[in-house]
């Protein structure tokens, strides 16, 4: 974790609503695993006063390049829209643990929705160097609002669940879960509604599965104890655990939800 | 330049910097940012005698200038605190505070005794102004007669420094300042949080699982400093002040109203190196305008 | 379309926003940038029995998220409003909301008589709660006896609807406003600002000449939106809520958290079009939320 | 007084701590007259909440150009120099009242110090095409901070005062004015001591003067009653006038100093 001034390489619009952030950032870069995310501000002011989190979509440690997809949604995200080439902004990263990939995993099931699929990218890129035959499902309101597609076809077979029906299935991403294949590992990013889902498909299955939560954050490093997630220890007691901290990434099956 | 050295209420401080209870855990994740002996102090989470879990998320929302939190004390309790964290954190040479809070008065009482004898504590804070939870906190810290009972009983049960941190949710911050020192406070800390809340419209309900939550950061800073002038002219025990700082320009502030030390809580949360920047900048204003002990700006403002 | 119109504690009103006392003079300036018809009301700056010059400058300073303010109620007093600006403002199809203020006790009741018969007066609001005076104001709102004897004195002297606007430098809102109710208040508006100050570091004193002002702006909106929710669970009168609205979702929230109209005030310094603004917004908003009549979100808000 | 969306032509540093903010903002250049100002805020954020007032430096109605010279201060300014090429940004005004040229004028002395200089140039125009003689003193801290020099020796003789002697005189602005010349009318903006100071000197020679004063703002349109100053009567009383309306331009005898 460290304090890096970042400097815009590219900010611009890729879906309606969502935009790419192309950073030269070094030192967070050497460090970062997929999964990780950090924690951005574009002002430079006390409103917005506190820093947003936002998971890394391409660490590349040698050239120090990192990418953020975020959506736009309130008052932060709609000053990110304002950065230029060559501005600069402060990150705080990488913060929080990271996708686990163990050695026996031979085949994964990646489902994402929403904001939450930028930060599987780093994951199916990190499983397909590793050799491990990559599912993605990927699941949006409509066509339009499927980001980086392509960029998943690259390290495994990627299918899309839209709401709409203008691609792929017409339906939720739950809703196509392979039934049939053993996977190893399940890796889930999106809604709540969608996770829990996941969860609970998978424990159907008898599937491991993680999932990366997200809450309203005060610090994003640990400190002030804002960005609880209720988790079920091996005891059975539930205990409130820090997403910025002890996440983003949970085993599926410890979360209370 | 400026000696920053302050000695007061029994404590010892390198310099006027504190970070502020619940807003830097036990300085774990700080240390890996800066070096925590660079710090006046650091005063822990909010500690009770039995672990809590707190309150239910969301428990943060930001509004203008500021945040709203509804933590509620989540804590590992004194045991854990004394086995765990006060190891940690007596590795650094800064002045560490324990903040202490209870569900009922007597918890305050077996809080400080059971510190008392515990190496490495500079003072210990005694939280009667969490607006976030049930029992105790803020209703412990809005009545002067609690106040002061309150303040007896840690005073009584420990030989530590006793530093009362005072609620903003008052009518008169003064009275319960002067019912606190007459009762046998060392020290008072103000503020802690002004009460708030804010509604989710989509949802319509209280955005917090709390419902109400406390405001802290840079929207009540001229609120904090009016209680803090207030405070300094009624009681003579020095003062902690805090709310809202997030530079340098803003303690020096806080040190003319009328504090002897102050701290810096939500401020780590817009810049994670607040503690730090501001001690440098801190150091570099005092120096620029000649000030040869940092002592000598405390209660210099004049009207 | 939605149904924008309200009717309580006798008034009525063509939609929920009013324009805050002081923030908007008598209309004159305003009415250069928009038709103030389209407004649901205006109160109008406090007004006293004899002209005031209020404090000397610096008045204003801003702070993070909103301003201190410490204007002091100058005002021509309430015989020139009679003369110069109710005429003026008789013109507009708005309802005219004179907020009074008074030195003693007493005053109170001279200038509900005298406005009593006054045409094109739709209420009094009556204000005990400005920071910025040293006899009366705010110390008479702080107290619920004084809050409840000041209500009865303007109950008795007028027939006009009264709200009473309420101080939120108390350490329980629900209790003064109970005994307003109590003493016949038809509604009580809320809040006033916060007492805060800023210091000139440089100079070493208050940047404002009269020390301290009131914090107004979204700083304390989330101060104000709980106090509002408090008050709607402590008395069966109705609420005018402010305290920091600069948009429609703002003035939302606080209809749901249970005020019935709600009043803007610094906001007009930050866009001067923010009346005209959040009117378009909160129609559309409620438009597209299939909200019939705007009286149906009042107090909606459940936890 | 209207609120104006202008677009930003160009935004430069000219002088140490010394910006200048070109715009196109035809509506209000249509209105605007010598001596009037605006309020401007550059964020779109709640902090900083004011809008800062700024005097109008060149008004010009055909093409519907404003420029605006502005003294880097604090958070407000700053943000201001953000501002680039093609940006929006919203103006009120113009507000206040205007310098006052009587016809009567033959003859006029022009005062300005620090930021205040911007305010007197469109007067000095005004002038010029009335056919007054104008005797333009300007003061600065050194050289480096004379601002609009050139401008005004377009319209008049431009005398210097700098504190530190790198231009013209070395010493105040006050310093050097002229006893010897019969003015109609002294026109002095800057420092509260400067004007109070040709206040005090014009009184002295019986020569009327204008001040433009400056006080911090809430609203900048006379609703807040908050930048008042003191001013006498006729009938001797003091009252409070608001700078923002009932100024920013005063007879100088009337201040209340
Ligand atoms: C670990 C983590 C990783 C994330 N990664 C991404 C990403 O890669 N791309 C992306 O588009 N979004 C991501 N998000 C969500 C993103 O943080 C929010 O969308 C963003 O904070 C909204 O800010 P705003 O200013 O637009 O909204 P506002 O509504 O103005 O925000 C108000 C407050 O609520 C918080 N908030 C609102 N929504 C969320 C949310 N969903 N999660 C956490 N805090 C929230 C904001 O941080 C802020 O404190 C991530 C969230 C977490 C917790
Ligand atoms: C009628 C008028 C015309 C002006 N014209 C010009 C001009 O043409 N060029 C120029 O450089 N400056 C001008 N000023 C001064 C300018 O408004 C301030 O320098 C500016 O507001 C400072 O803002 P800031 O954010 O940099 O400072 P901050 O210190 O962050 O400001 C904090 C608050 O104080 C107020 N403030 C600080 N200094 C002044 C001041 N001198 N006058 C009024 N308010 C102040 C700000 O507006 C803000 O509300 C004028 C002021 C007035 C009243
Ligand atoms: C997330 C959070 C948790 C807090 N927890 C505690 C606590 O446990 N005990 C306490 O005395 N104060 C607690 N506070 C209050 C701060 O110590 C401080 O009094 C307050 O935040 C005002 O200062 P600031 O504006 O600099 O943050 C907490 C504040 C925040 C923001
Ligand atoms: C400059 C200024 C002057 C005010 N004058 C009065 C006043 O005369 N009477 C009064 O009852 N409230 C007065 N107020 C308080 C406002 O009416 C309102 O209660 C307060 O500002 C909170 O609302 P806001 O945050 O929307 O401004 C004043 C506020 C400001 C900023
Ligand atoms: S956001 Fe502060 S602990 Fe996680
Ligand atoms: S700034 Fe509001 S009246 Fe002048």
């Amino acid at each position: 974790m460290l304090l890096e001034k970042a400097t815009v390489l590219s900010n611009k619009q890729i879906r309606p609503d969502y935009w790419q952030l192309g950073l030269h950032a070094p030192q967070i870069a050497a460090q970062a695993q997929p999964g990780q995310f950090m924690m951005v501000t574009a002002a430079d002011s006390y409103d917005p006063f506190l820093k947003r989190p936002m998971g890394i979509n391409i660490i590349d440690p040698k050239s120090g390049f990192i990418r953020i997809i975020y959506l736009v949604l309130g008052r932060g995200t709609k000053l990110l829209t304002k950065l230029r080439e060559n501005m600069e902004i402060d990150l705080l990263g990488p913060l929080g643990n990271s996708w686990k990939v163990e050695e026996s995993c031979r085949r994964a099931l990646i489902m994402g929705g929403g904001s939450g699929v930028a930060t599987l990218l780093p994951l199916a890129r990190e499983l397909f160097y590793r050799r491990v035959k990559v599912d993605v499902i990927l699941g949006a309101r409509s066509k339009d609002y499927l980001s980086c597609a392509d960029e998943f076809a690259d390290y495994g077979s990627v299918i899309y669940a839209t709401i709409d029906g203008s691609a792929g299935y017409k339906g939720l991403a739950t809703d196509i879960y392979p039934d049939d294949i053993r996977y190893d590992m399940v890796y889930a990013c999106g809604p709540m509604k969608m996770m829990e889902k996941v969860v609970h498909l998978s424990r159907k299955h008898q599937i491991r599965c993680q999932v990366s939560l997200e809450e309203n954050m005060g610090c994003g490093y640990g400190v002030c104890m804002g960005c609880i997630c209720s988790v079920r220890e091996p005891d059975g007691h539930v205990v409130y655990k820090r997403i910025c901290k002890d996440g983003p990434v949970f085993n599926g099956e410890e979360v209370f939800w | 330049m400026v000696d920053l050295r302050l000695q007061f209420a029994g404590i010892q401080l390198k310099n006027p910097l504190l970070t502020a209870s619940g807003t830097c855990g036990y300085g774990r994740e700080l240390a890996q940012l800066f070096d925590l002996s660079i710090l006046g102090g650091i005063c822990v989470k909010g500690t009770t005698l039995e672990p809590r879990l707190g309150n239910p998320p969301p428990r943060i929302m930001e509004t203008a200038g500021g945040l709203l939190n509804s933590v509620g004390l989540q804590n590992p309790g004194v045991e854990k605190v004394i086995e765990e964290e006060m190891p940690f954190l007596r590795q650094f040479d800064t002045a560490v505070v324990v903040n202490i809070a209870g569900h009922q008065e007597d918890d305050y009482r077996l809080l400080a005794e059971r510190l008392d004898s515990v190496p490495g504590i500079a003072a210990l804070e005694v939280n009667i102004s969490c607006p976030n939870v049930k029992n105790g906190g803020m209703a412990f810290g809005t009545q002067p007669a609690t106040a002061a009972r309150i303040t007896t009983l840690v005073r009584q049960a420990t030989s530590l420094p006793v530093i009362v941190k005072l609620s903003p949710n008052v009518t008169d911050i003064g009275e319960i300042a002067k019912a606190v020192e007459a009762a046998g406070a060392d020290c008072v800390s103000l503020i802690n949080t002004l009460m708030g809340m804010t509604i989710d419209i989509e949802k319509r309900r209280p955005f917090l699982a709390n419902i109400t939550g406390g405001l802290s950061g840079p929207a009540l800073k001229p609120v904090a400093l009016r209680m803090v002038w207030q405070t300094y002219r009624a009681v003579s025990i020095p003062i902690i002040g805090m709310g809202g700082i997030c530079n340098a320009m803003d303690a020096i502030e806080f040190m003319l109203a009328g504090a002897s030390a102050f701290q810096i809580g939500a401020a780590a949360f817009h810049n994670p190196l607040a503690a730090p920047d501001i001690l440098a900048d801190l150091t570099q204003w005092l120096d620029t305008h000649g000030v040869a002990k940092i002592s000598d700006i405390i209660g210099e403002a004049q009207c």
